[in-house]
Formats: C-alpha cells, structure tokens, sequence
C-alpha cells in the first residue's frame, strides 16, 4: 500500500562502519557491549506510517514510529520532496499529540448550570446531540421567505474544520448544508 | 578512524528550535519548564533533561547595527574532555566516532565532570529508585552515537531545516567552515571558527557570526590547570605515596621480627594485659 | 635500661577524656570517610558500593562522616581547652634534640637498636604526625566545603576544591597508615595505642618515651618516681 | 521558492512561523536570492534577510503603492507583460472617478458601493476595448498611474514611519526583478489580510508583481502562506458560508436570478474564461448530493440548498451567537475563547446557546468557557456542552490540500487513543442517526434533508473509498470513475462532489493523493508525487512564463512552452492552459484562464471597496490618514456598541499587533497541551521597545496589564531592541506586539491577547483585524 524507502537521505555513509556494526550485531559479539546490552536500538522494531504535519499550511512529510501500541518517535519524511526529511518544532514534536497526558479520552457531558464535566458513552452522546440538532432545526427551520424557497435554519451554527481531512470536510460541508445550516465558517478568517 | 564533526553554522540557524525537541523527541527526556528569562530563550543552559538549548542573543556590533543572533548550543565533544579526565569512574569515553559518552551503567553522580567542563554542558539528575531514595546521573549530548552506529546522523542535524547543522568527517567538515568564513566575512566582520585548540579541538565546529564571548563561550578553553594537577600528578603521587608508606611499614614488620627477637616482648605482654 | 624493673601495671594519665573521645570520633571518622571515598579513588575498590548502598548512599555516609571528622576539635577545645593549647604549643615547639629524634626513629623503627631521645609531651614523630594531619584536615575540610556545596562557590575553587581534596587525602592516608602502624603493630609503640583508648599509659613507658614531660609531672607530683624502690618491680 | 532571485517578505515572518517553507528561501539565499523583510519588528526573518525595512502596522498599502510609483516611474515594469496578460490596455467607461478617498458610487448610509460605476468598455460583441499603447487617460493604465502618483516617497514614508533609505533599498531590490529572466515573489500571510483593507493589501501585492511581470514563472507570484494544515481543503470545499465546495457560490435568497437554478447559473456564469464551465460544476455537485433525488424536473435538487440573506462569517456570528439568535453550534477542533477576536465578547456569546458540540482533541478554553478558572460563573450558565473526543490525525486516514494545493494522504499510524474517534466517524454516525430520526416525515421540511444521498457503507464507520471517490465524481451512464472536470456536464449525467479536485480518482484503485514517486521530473515540480488540483497542476497561470508567441521568457525560467511540430502546450508542469490552444488563436495568450477575459486584474471592479487598493487607516489608529480624508475603509462594516467598543487614541496611544511563535499553532489547543513545546515557549509575553520601556518605568521580565477598549491582560514584558518607535509624521508612535496563543488550559498558560482585538473586518472577507489596534501599557504592582 505505502511505497516507501525509508531513511534513505539519511545515511551517512560512515565508511562502511554502518556495515560492520550491523554484520557484528548480528554475529553476536557486539563490541559496543554496553549499548546492545542495556538499549535496542530505539526505532528498531517499530512500524514506520507516513502522514503530513498537522499543523501549518506548507504540508510537510513526517514519519511516526509506533511499537507497543504508542508513539516512540517522530520525524521528517526524507521522501517527501516539500520537507525532505526537515521539520520545525510543531512538525517534531507530533508524537507528544498521541502521549500528551492532557489528551481527551472519553466523552465529557456537561448539564445546563452544572459546574463539572460527566464522562458518558459515544451512543447517549451522538443520540442526544441528534436529539438537540432535530429539536433546534425543527423549531427553527424556514421554507419559504419572502416567497421564495429558502430551507434554511438560522438557528444552528457550524464552525471549525480548518485541520481536518478533506474528506472530513466534504462530509461536514454536505451534512451541514442538508440540514440547512447557514451559519458555516472555519478557520480561514482567524 | 574516521572522526565526525557537528558543524554549525549559527548565521544559517533561525532559531526554530527543531533540534531542540528532535533531542527530547529522540533520547525522551522530559519537559523542563522553566521561569520566563525576559528573551525568546527557554532555558538559560543546557541541563540533564535538556541537551542542548537555542540561544537567543541581541547585539549591537561595531557599527551600532542589531544583530538577532542565534546558537544552537551543545556538548562540543572535546579532543582533550576535562570531563573525561576528571571521571573517578571512567564512565566518560571517547567513541570512535569523536564524540564523548557518559556510561550510565557507571556513572555514580559525583558531578566531577559538572564542574570541571570548560563549557557547563554537562549537569546532574537526581532520580529515585523504586523504595524512593534519590541517587544522580551526569547527563550531556551523546552526539546520538546510537543513531550513529545505525549509520544515522544526530537527531538534531537531521531535523535543521535551514542546514546551519550538518555532520560528516572532520576533514570534510572543516573546510566547508573555513569556505563559509570567507563568504560571510563581508557581513560579520567579526565571524570566527570555533573549534578551540585548547581541548585539542571540538567535534562540534562553530562558525560564529561573532566573537565567542558575545556568546558566552570562553575565548581559549582548557581542560583546567586544577584537573590537570590533579589527575596528572596528585592522584599518581598519592597512590604511589600510600603504596610507598604501605611498603615501608610492610619493610619495618619484617625488620622487626628479624632484628627485635630479644626486645621488649614482655612489656608489650604487660601492655596488652591492661586493656 | 631500666624498664623491665618497673612494675608493670603501674600506670599514669597521658589523655583526658575529651581527648580520647575527640581522637577517637576522628579516626573512626577518618576512616569512615576513607572506606565510602575508596571505591572512587580506586576503581579496584568499586565492589564497595554495593556494601555501601550505592554510590548515592555512599555519598550520603561521606557526609554524615565529614561533619563528625570536623567534630573532634570542636570536643577538645571545649572539654579540654588546656589540653588543647598545650598540644598547640607543642607543635610549635622545635628543639633540636627533635631532630635527633628522627634518626633513633628510624633506627627503632626497623627494630635496630636504638636510644630514646628525651622528649616532652609529644615526641617529634607526634608533633610531626600531628602537623601533617592538621595540614590534611584542613585541606580536606577546606576543599571539602565547595565540593559539597559548588553552587555557593567560584568554579575554579571548586575545581582546586578537587585538586587538595585529593592531595590532602594521599598525604593523610600516607601518614595515617604510619600512625595506625605505630600504635597498633609496632612493638615499641604498642602501649599508647591502649593509652589513646583509655588514656592511661605504663609510666614505665611515658617516663621512657615522654621522659622531660613525666620528670615534670613528676616534680609536680603527679607521677610516681620511677626510680623510687618500692615501684621497682622485684623490690 | 528556492527559485526566486528576490523575495519580499511582507505581513509575515517564515522563519518563526512557516520554518519549512524558509528552508526554500535559504536555498535561494545560496543561489544569489535576496531576501527582503518588512515588518513593524525586526524578526527572525529581519535577522536572515539582506534588507530590512519596519514600518508601522497597517500600512502595506502605501508601502507598495509607494513601489508601484518608484517602478513606473523609474520604467522598471515588464511592458510586454502588462500589455498582454493584464487589463491595463482597458478603457474604464466614463463614470469611475476616484476623489479624495472615495471612488464613485459610494452610498454612505450603506456603506457600500454601486460597482457598476467601475465597468470596462466593450465592444457590443462583448469583447474588452482596449489601447494596447496604454496612453488613452481612460486606460487602466493611465488611471492607475494617475492613482499612485500620490504615492511618492516622502508621503508614504511619513505614513509608514519607515526611514527614507530603508525604503528605497526595498524599491531598488524589488523592483530589479522587472528584468525579463527574473522572478520575484511576494510571500505574506496573516499580518497582511487580517486588516479592514486585508484583501486590497493583498491586490497591491498583485498589481506590483503583474506590473513586475512576476507571476506566472518559477520563483514568482505571491505565495499566501497558510496558518493551518488545511485550511486550503477546507476552503476547497466550502467551509465558508459563501462558498459550496470549488468555489461554487452559494445561492443567496437576496439575489432575484437565484430564485432557480437556471436564473442561478446564468447570473453567476461569465462569458469567457474557464469559469464559463460552472453550469458544469454546480449540476455535478447537486448530482454528487442528492443523487437519484436530482432531477432535471427538480432542478437538480437546487432548492433543497439552503438560502441564506447576508454575510453569516465569523464576526456576525459570534454577534448572532451573542445576542441569543443561535441556539445551537458545531465547534470542529475550533477554539474561539483565545483565537477570536474579542475572545471575552466570544465567551459570553457562548453562554447564550442552548447546546454547543464541541469536537476537539483537549479540553479547550472554548468547550470549558463555563467553568469557573474561565471566570464565569457555572450556576448562570444553562448550554448543555457536548464534548467529543476527535482522533489525532495520524490515527486516521484521510487527504489534506497544502498551500500549494498539493493533496496528500495521511496513513494511519496507530489506534485512536483512548475513545477517541475520528471526525468523519461522527460526521457519519451523526448523519445516519439524524437520517434515522428523519426517516418517514412526511413534512415538506424535512424533505431536503431526506433527499441527501448519505451512501459509505453500512458500518458505523464510513468507507472513506467511497468519500473519496464521490469527491472525484462519476460518469452516472457507466458507473464509472470520472477522469477530471473536463469531463464534467449540466445534464445530470455526471457527479462530483467537488470539481476542483476532480481527476484525483480518475481510475479504481488510483487515488493519486496516494502517490509517493519522488522522481522529480524537471523544475522541481514532484508530478507524481500527490496530487495538485486542478488536474495536478503545480504553477498556477504557468502559461504567463512564457511570452505571447509561446516561448519562455527565459531559459532558465521556462516552465511550457508552445511546441508547433506537436502542436501543443508543452513542459514540466502540466500546462494551466487549454494544452492544445496556439498562441496565435484566440484566447491563446489568456495567461489567465479562470479571469474573465484571460487577463489579470490591474483594475478590479470586483472588490467591494475600491477597483484600485488606497490607504485607509485602521479602525483603531493613533494618526490621521494622510492620503484623503476617509480614516477608516468606507466599505468596512462597523459594529458599534457593547459588541464592540472602540478605543480612543488619547486613552490608548501605543499600536499593538499580535503574532505566533514557532512553537505554538494557533489558539494554543495542540501545542499548549503538549510538554515539550509549552516548555519551550511557556509563557504569555508582549515585545516592547526600549524606549517604551523606559518611558513606562518598565523593566525587562516585569508583569506588565495591557489594555484595551475591548479588555485588559497581564504578561511578562519583554523588552528588546527588535521593537523600534517609528516617526510618522513627525511624532512619536510606539508599538508592542504580543503572541495571541496563550489561555488557561494546558501546560503553558497565560493570559488571551484576544481579549484585546476588535470585532472589525476586511470589507470584503470579513477577516478581523487583528493585527493593528490601540492600547496602554503599564506596570502590574
């Protein structure tokens, strides 16, 4: 599925000292002891995904390296030609994007006039939040105006969009407008 | 074997920080948060969870023009390393790559080597273990020798973007420095190459757009006289001066029972009987 | 000589108290400091740590025993502080029947013959050992303190800090093992080894070895006349 | 990029903000490049550029106006250029006037413009007149020369604050790039739209380049540099409310034509120009919608399309949302409590919903504005808050569009962490719940959402094949993948979803977002690398680097050419042209296909506020404008009241501007939750300069309150010789700049410098100004 050629700028060619190293590792006589001792090599038995920075708009190639089920490094895709390997701060750090322990993990509700968060589950969520989207376009919903067809409702606003995928953004664009949403702006203008 | 330099060319850097976070990215140290030091600069030097910090710097040259300047600022992985030479535990080595490691396996946590850098890169971390009592690891850049003997380059010359950081031998290295000089002479009057002979040379090669100490860098590092007296003469003359004493109290036993058979074995009986 | 005519059991006060507790603290101290330091100046020694704990915990127990290796003056000069400046004085007393001392010394020391030299209340060895020991202390101390704490110092005095740590140990390590030597090993010398624990000698030895400072005590009469028939031994 | 042999920096600074994007700008410095920066601060991209120029914060237009004047005055335009592939030949018909500051057909209790007074004369075949020797005075030429002509240096200097020297080094750099067989490129970014006359900043720009001869060809053109990782895609596909997706607009219940579909296309379609196609477009799209529910009997489900009756942007609906007029809202990974303009306005706004759904990767200022640490007060707030954790965006799939238009796939990496799900799971469970609920109402207004066709498979989660493939479109006769908007036609019998993008799928199994051949096939252009909309196309209006006739400009800047023996557009891009129109046919020298006429616009009747950019100061500024007597954009739409006060300059005498830091994207959400970079940029801070500072008594790393009409924040002061007062017309004015990433959630936190910005936007786009308004500074003991 994904052609790659991984880390291929990246070499150095460390006259023939990659070579040996490796030849010598698989011997089982490492002199670096204490390293093949104590450390694999990080990024050793990692799976390698190609995906483009999340962040500003020059769309830069990174690579994320996951093992045991979480992110054990980021970096520039060395085959992408727009970045070819290089990354800023933002692009670098991705990994912390899954590890953050400030990530959401659940579903939080929080009731009219309450003071705290209630963790509930996606089906009571995306039901209730049907629920209120049908109530609002329901009551608010215009036909006609001014003897025109309109089938519009002024009443529900969408905003956002502007780091999602493209095809998140069709789904979004269409799904609003079918229900009549006018009220629909991302991020371009802030 | 070949020798790999780091070199640096602080006039192409714009300060974006990337190996900044390739470095904790790579190696997973932690954050480190800090007080806001009144300038874009996060850390005000490099510290065991923190490799190697971007200097942020606003000078004023000769001619009164502001300069915004900027250096990516690490271990420089000395020829001669104070560090390694101070090391009571020769958990700091030369690999044959340049660059200097610390054995963490070794390390003990004097701080020796803390003290002793011409350059203050290297720091202490105090962990605990698992029935919570605290013990210390020194902690610098490893020039990422596991990546290099993956045949990989250093996280952060591999992220730079605007390659003010590039690796590779020494002798390709420098004179890819000293070209750099000659174009950027016009511009920086004052541009130097950093790679001081002090500690035999550096395998991480500067070129600044000003003199070092605009950077806070010592104009002529050394390993210092103090460790030098010390590891060079004092340890050796102590060992040999204990070893000497050793010998000759080893020397007065034997003379004893050879020569002070008659002696005074009574009174010491006498002696002994009192305690 | 004359000695084997003394009884043996007769014995005089060399230490006061505070003496024998200050000399004590600081040897155990000394060594203390020297066991949880070894595997750091010798690599030979680094199966030391696991004894020790560590070499954070090592470095815990060099501390705690750095302040009681400080302590012992302290003790002496507040529960003896006649004691204490009397030894003060001594060391700064040279005569050259001191240095004649060094030569018999030796003599003695490899169990040749030899003659006693008279002495006061330290003989030159002591004075010497003493000297020594209180130059090393202070070097030890001294560097000691921005080793411990090089936040509150210059870095190059911490750096030096290194440097007479280093060279204030080798030298005191040096002496010590004479000192230990003499006072435990050496035939001769054995009887103050019990003196400094207990701070009791045989007088037959003090008058031997410390002959002008017991002939003193002994005009003030706080020591038996050696001399005197009824302390002869088979009288 | 790394093509340019000059590039003027202007409302943006690469190097803290776009680093990538500046690793093209070193690679030109290497090969000879010059870079230029101008900027109220002397950035990272100052410290890297071979010339330097500040001025104050809102004056771009008098910046390049000023230029424009140097450039035709000194002869410095690229004459063959101009003739041919811009308007500047055209007569304007008699009727346009321009008079101190206002052009003709201004209704001020409006506020708004009659553009007809602007038209081009033409010929009753409907053809342009133009006079090719540019000397009638009705020319665009001519009028335009006659506009700028008031832009002479020493106005504009007094105006900018920009010393005299700095600024002709600018004029002399830039303006070199006029020689044929070199580029020169504009980059900007936000610091140039997000003015009240954002979007004229950005026809300035143009019309310097058009006169410069600058777009079209390698190391040109004026490059936008986007602040997210999508918001090209998002745009693309019409996440605006004036936009369907391509750019399609939307129909408007004030506009009598749009009553149908056929009044709709025939009002909207121009006569030349590729846009002549839309009818295409718009039917597929409906097609691509409603399916079998679009009939050529129902107007192709036309009016199940909602109708809107005015400007529904972000402003007016934080003002809608505030006076209670909304009651519920969508927030797709959006945090308005810091990134919009005055974000406590914004806060409060929030409290008058019913419900809020906010889909986020964190817990934002935004989804948690009820909370005390938010100052509200929990017991007074009755929206019931749905928050929904989204999926990072390596733990899904999908394409995003870069700045280029490059479309790249993501691959996913890694489960989604925790519950969390990706956004096109829950825009389609949400979808097929509401479909649920729906289904079988027989009320006539529920029949245009009924009638959506909502087919990716029968899995709770979508097949997003089949998104993708509905985007690319369908040949409905054969069911099969259409091969691009070529083939696009208005009777129904083709689909797609956005046409911009159709081609991307032309076949089963080739996705072209997907391609990862990095074989560079000449002029840098990666053609199999992604794909670039339209039809992978990578220089837009390429045909304009080459001349008339069909030969490159130059041979080092060539890009197609015209090939007679093949008889067709040949090169390394593929041509943004009809590939087999010969220069000598008509319309073979429309450079610019989409423009109506095939020309750029030097004269553009179009804007709403003006066919030629002019200086307007900002709604907030310390001085009065110096060019006419109009201080503020006459067109700009101003919102008085509580909603948004304005500030006086006697109270409030220092500009201020706001800006990002690399570390940190946007309102802050995704970096500020992350430890490495909040370590790195921690805290909220304001740039003063030292003469600021002392002034104010303030010292380096002091709590400093600044404050505004709108609100008031405290931050570190960080004082620092890169922030200079400038000298506008003999007097003293001082600026500060602030990072507006900063809020209370997170790990590095600080105070909101939105809460300072006004609620004023660009009289065409509506996009806020943020970047210049008024304010004090103080020290917080």
């Amino acid at each position: 599925m994904v052609e790659m050629n991984l880390n291929r700028r990246q070499f150095l060619k460390l006259s023939g000292a990659t070579a040996a190293t490796l030849a010598i590792v698989e011997l089982g006589f490492n002199e670096k002891k204490a390293y093949a001792k104590t450390k694999e090599f990080k990024i050793a038995k990692a799976t390698v995904t190609p995906t483009i920075c999340c962040y500003c708009g020059v769309g830069c190639g990174i690579l994320v390296h996951t093992k045991n089920n979480t992110v054990v490094y980021t970096e520039g895709d060395p085959d992408n030609p727009i970045n070819e390997g290089k990354l800023c701060s933002k692009g670098t750090t991705l990994r912390q994007l899954y590890t953050s322990e400030k990530r959401l993990t659940k579903p939080l509700y929080r009731a009219p006039g309450s003071n705290k968060w209630e963790e509930k589950d996606w089906d009571w969520m995306l039901d209730t939040i049907a629920k209120r989207t049908k109530e609002t376009r329901d009551s608010s919903f215009v036909e006609m105006e001014n003897g025109i067809t309109v089938n519009k409702t002024e009443k529900i606003a969408s905003l956002g969009g502007a780091a999602l995928d493209n095809e998140e953004t069709y789904l979004l664009s269409k799904l609003m407008r079918g229900l009549g949403v006018v009220y629909l702006e991302h991020q371009a203008r802030i | 074997m070949t020798k790999y330099v780091k070199y640096v060319d602080v006039t192409k850097c714009d300060g974006c920080r990337a190996c900044m976070v390739a470095c904790k990215n790579w190696n997973d140290l932690p954050a480190e948060p800090t007080d806001f030091l009144g300038s874009v600069q996060s850390h005000a030097k490099t510290t065991a969870d923190t490799w190697n910090v971007l200097q942020y710097i606003e000078h004023e040259n000769g001619k009164g023009d502001l300069e915004y300047l900027f250096r990516h600022s690490s271990c420089f992985h000395c020829t001669d390393a104070a560090c390694e030479k101070v090391c009571p535990e020769n958990a700091i080595s030369y690999t044959k790559y340049g660059s200097v490691v610390i054995d963490q396996d070794k390390c003990v946590g004097c701080g020796y080597c803390v003290q002793n850098c011409p350059f203050e890169v290297i720091s202490l971390k105090t962990y605990k273990d698992k029935n919570g009592k605290e013990y210390r690891k020194s902690h610098k850049c490893t020039m990422c020798t596991d990546r290099l003997e993956e045949g990989l380059q250093p996280a952060c010359v591999t992220t730079c973007h605007t390659g003010a950081m590039e690796f590779g031998s020494k002798e390709a290295m420098l004179p890819k420095a000293d070209k750099r000089l000659s174009e950027i002479k016009g511009r920086f009057p004052n541009a130097n190459i950093y790679n001081p002979q002090g500690v035999g040379g550096t395998h991480t090669v500067y070129v600044l757009a000003e003199k070092p100490s605009v950077y806070g860098l010592p104009e002529n590092p050394r390993v210092p006289a103090s460790a030098i007296a010390w590891k060079d003469y004092a340890q050796p003359i102590g060992k040999m001066m204990l070893g000497a004493t050793t010998m000759a109290l080893v020397g007065a036993f034997v003379t004893n029972r050879l020569f002070n058979k008659e002696g005074r074995s009574e009174s010491q009986d006498g002696g002994g009987s009192h305690e | 000589m004359s000695k084997q005519h003394v009884k043996p059991d007769m014995q005089v006060k060399r230490f006061s108290k505070a003496f024998v507790w200050a000399h004590a603290i600081n040897a155990l101290s000394f060594c203390a400091l020297y066991i949880t330091a070894l595997p750091m100046y010798i690599e030979f020694f680094d199966w030391l740590y696991p004894i020790l704990g560590g070499p954070a915990n090592a470095r815990l127990l060099h501390r705690i025993f750095a302040v009681t290796f400080v302590s012992p003056t302290v003790i002496y000069l507040i529960f003896d502080h006649k004691g204490f400046f009397h030894w003060m004085k001594e060391l700064v007393t040279w005569k050259k029947r001191d240095l004649e001392f060094f030569t018999e010394f030796v003599k003695e020391l490899f169990g040749f013959k030899f003659k006693h030299v008279k002495q006061t209340f330290f003989n030159a060895g002591e004075k010497m050992n003493s000297i020594l020991q209180i130059l090393c202390a202070v070097m030890i101390i001294g560097s000691g303190f921005p080793m411990w704490f090089p936040a509150y110092f210059p870095r190059a005095v911490v750096q030096w800090g290194y440097f007479f740590h280093n060279v204030g140990f080798g030298l005191a390590i040096a002496v010590i093992v004479g000192h230990i030597y003499l006072s435990v090993i050496h035939k001769n010398s054995r009887p103050g080894y019990t003196g400094v624990v207990t701070g009791k000698v045989p007088a037959w030895w003090a008058k031997e070895h410390y002959t002008e400072w017991y002939e003193e005590e002994e005009k003030k009469g706080n020591f038996p006349n050696l001399d005197d028939p009824k302390h002869k031994k088979g009288a | 990029m790394q093509h340019t042999d000059c590039a003027l920096i202007i409302g943006a600074n690469p190097a803290e903000n776009h680093p990538i994007s500046f690793r093209w700008l070193t690679k030109a410095k290497e090969s000879g490049g010059k870079i230029i920066s101008v900027d109220p601060r002397y950035t990272r991209t100052s410290a890297q550029a071979d010339v330097y120029a500040s001025l104050r914060s809102g004056t771009d237009i008098p910046f390049i106006g000023g230029m424009i004047k140097y450039a035709l005055e000194n002869n410095l335009i690229h004459k063959e250029y101009v003739v041919n592939y811009t308007n500047a030949s055209f007569i304007v018909k008699e009727g346009y006037d321009f008079n101190d500051g206002l052009f003709s057909g201004y209704d001020e209790a409006k506020r708004v413009y009659d553009k007809t007074k602007w038209a081009i004369e033409s010929t009753p075949d409907g053809k342009p007149v133009t006079d090719p020797t540019l000397t009638h005075p009705r020319s665009v030429f001519q009028l335009m020369k006659k506009h700028y002509s008031r832009y002479d240096i020493d106005t504009v200097t007094t105006v900018t604050g920009t010393p005299k020297d700095d600024y002709l080094k600018v004029c002399k750099t830039f303006c070199e790039t006029a020689k044929v067989g070199k580029a020169g490129t504009i980059m900007y970014a936000m610091g140039t739209t997000q003015h009240t006359v954002g979007s004229q900043n950005v026809r300035i720009y143009a019309i310097l380049q058009l006169l410069l001869g600058n777009i079209g060809l390698p190391g040109g053109g004026i490059n936008a540099m986007r602040g997210e990782s999508n918001v090209q895609g998002s745009t693309d596909f019409g996440l605006l409310f004036d936009n369907l997706t391509g750019y399609l607009g939307v129909p408007k219940a004030t506009v009598p034509e749009h009553v149908t579909l056929k009044g709709f296309l025939e009002k909207e379609t121009p006569k030349t120009g590729y846009w002549s196609n839309k009818p295409k477009f718009v039917v597929s799209l409906l097609k691509a919608w409603y399916g079998a529910n679009a009939t050529a009997a129902n107007e192709f489900g036309y009016q199940f399309l909602p109708k809107g009756n005015k400007n529904y942007s972000h402003i007016n609906l934080f003002k809608a949302m505030y006076n209670g007029e909304l009651d519920g809202a969508f927030l797709f990974g959006t945090n308005p409590v810091v990134g919009g303009p005055n974000a406590g306005k914004e806060k409060e706004a929030l409290g008058k919903l019913k419900w809020l759904v906010a889909i986020d990767l964190w817990e934002t200022e935004t989804s948690a504005f009820w909370q005390k640490e938010a100052g509200s007060n929990p017991a007074n707030i009755n929206t019931e808050v749905f928050l929904l954790p989204a999926s990072a965006s390596f733990e899904k799939e999908g394409s995003v569009s870069n700045s280029s238009r490059w479309m790249q796939y993501r691959w996913k990496a890694i489960e989604s962490r925790g519950e969390a799900r990706p956004d096109l799971d829950i825009i389609h469970e949400l979808a097929l719940k509401l479909k649920k609920m729906y289904a079988n109402s027989p009320k006539s207004a529920d029949k245009p959402f009924l009638a959506m066709d909502w087919n990716y498979g029968d899995g709770e989660e979508p097949n997003i094949d089949l998104v993708c493939k509905e985007i690319n479109g369908y040949d409905l006769k054969t069911g099969k993948l259409i091969a691009g908007f070529g083939a696009l036609l208005d009777d129904g019998t083709t689909s797609s979803g956005n046409w911009i993008y159709s081609g991307f799928y032309p076949e089963e199994g080739k996705n072209k977002s997907k391609n990862r051949d990095n074989k560079d096939l000449g002029g840098e252009h990666y053609l199999n690398w992604s794909f670039a909309w339209p039809m992978n196309r990578r220089i837009l209006y390429n045909r304009a680097s080459a001349d008339p006739s069909g030969q490159p400009w130059s041979k080092e800047k060539a890009v197609i050419w015209w090939d007679a023996g093949q008889k067709k557009w040949v090169g390394k891009d593929v041509p943004d042209f009809k590939a087999v129109t010969a220069p000598t046919e008509p319309g073979g020298t429309g450079a610019f296909m989409m423009n109506k006429d095939g020309v750029a616009l030097l004269f553009a009747p179009t804007l709403n506020d003006g066919p030629f950019p002019e200086h307007y100061e900002p709604f907030e500024s310390p001085v009065p404008n110096a060019f006419n007597s109009q201080q503020l954009n006459p067109a700009a739409v101003i919102i008085e009241g509580d909603f948004n006060k304005k500030g006086d300059k006697k109270k409030y005498p220092i500009v201020a501007t706001t800006y990002r830091v690399s570390e940190h994207w946007q309102s802050g959400s995704m970096t500020r939750n992350q430890e490495w970079l909040s370590e790195l940029a921690g805290h909220m801070f304001v740039e003063m300069s030292e003469e600021l500072a002392n002034e104010k008594g303030i010292k380096n790393k002091d709590q400093i309150i600044v404050s505004s009409a709108r609100g008031r924040i405290k931050a570190y002061a960080m004082v620092t010789k890169r922030f200079k007062p400038v000298i506008v017309n003999g007097k003293k004015i001082h600026e500060i700049g602030m990072p507006w990433h900063y809020g209370y959630k997170g790990f590095a936190t600080g105070d909101t410098a939105n809460r300072l910005t006004p609620h004023i936007g660009d009289a065409n786009t509506m996009i806020p100004e943020f970047k210049a308004f008024l304010c004090d500074v103080r020290r917080a003991d």
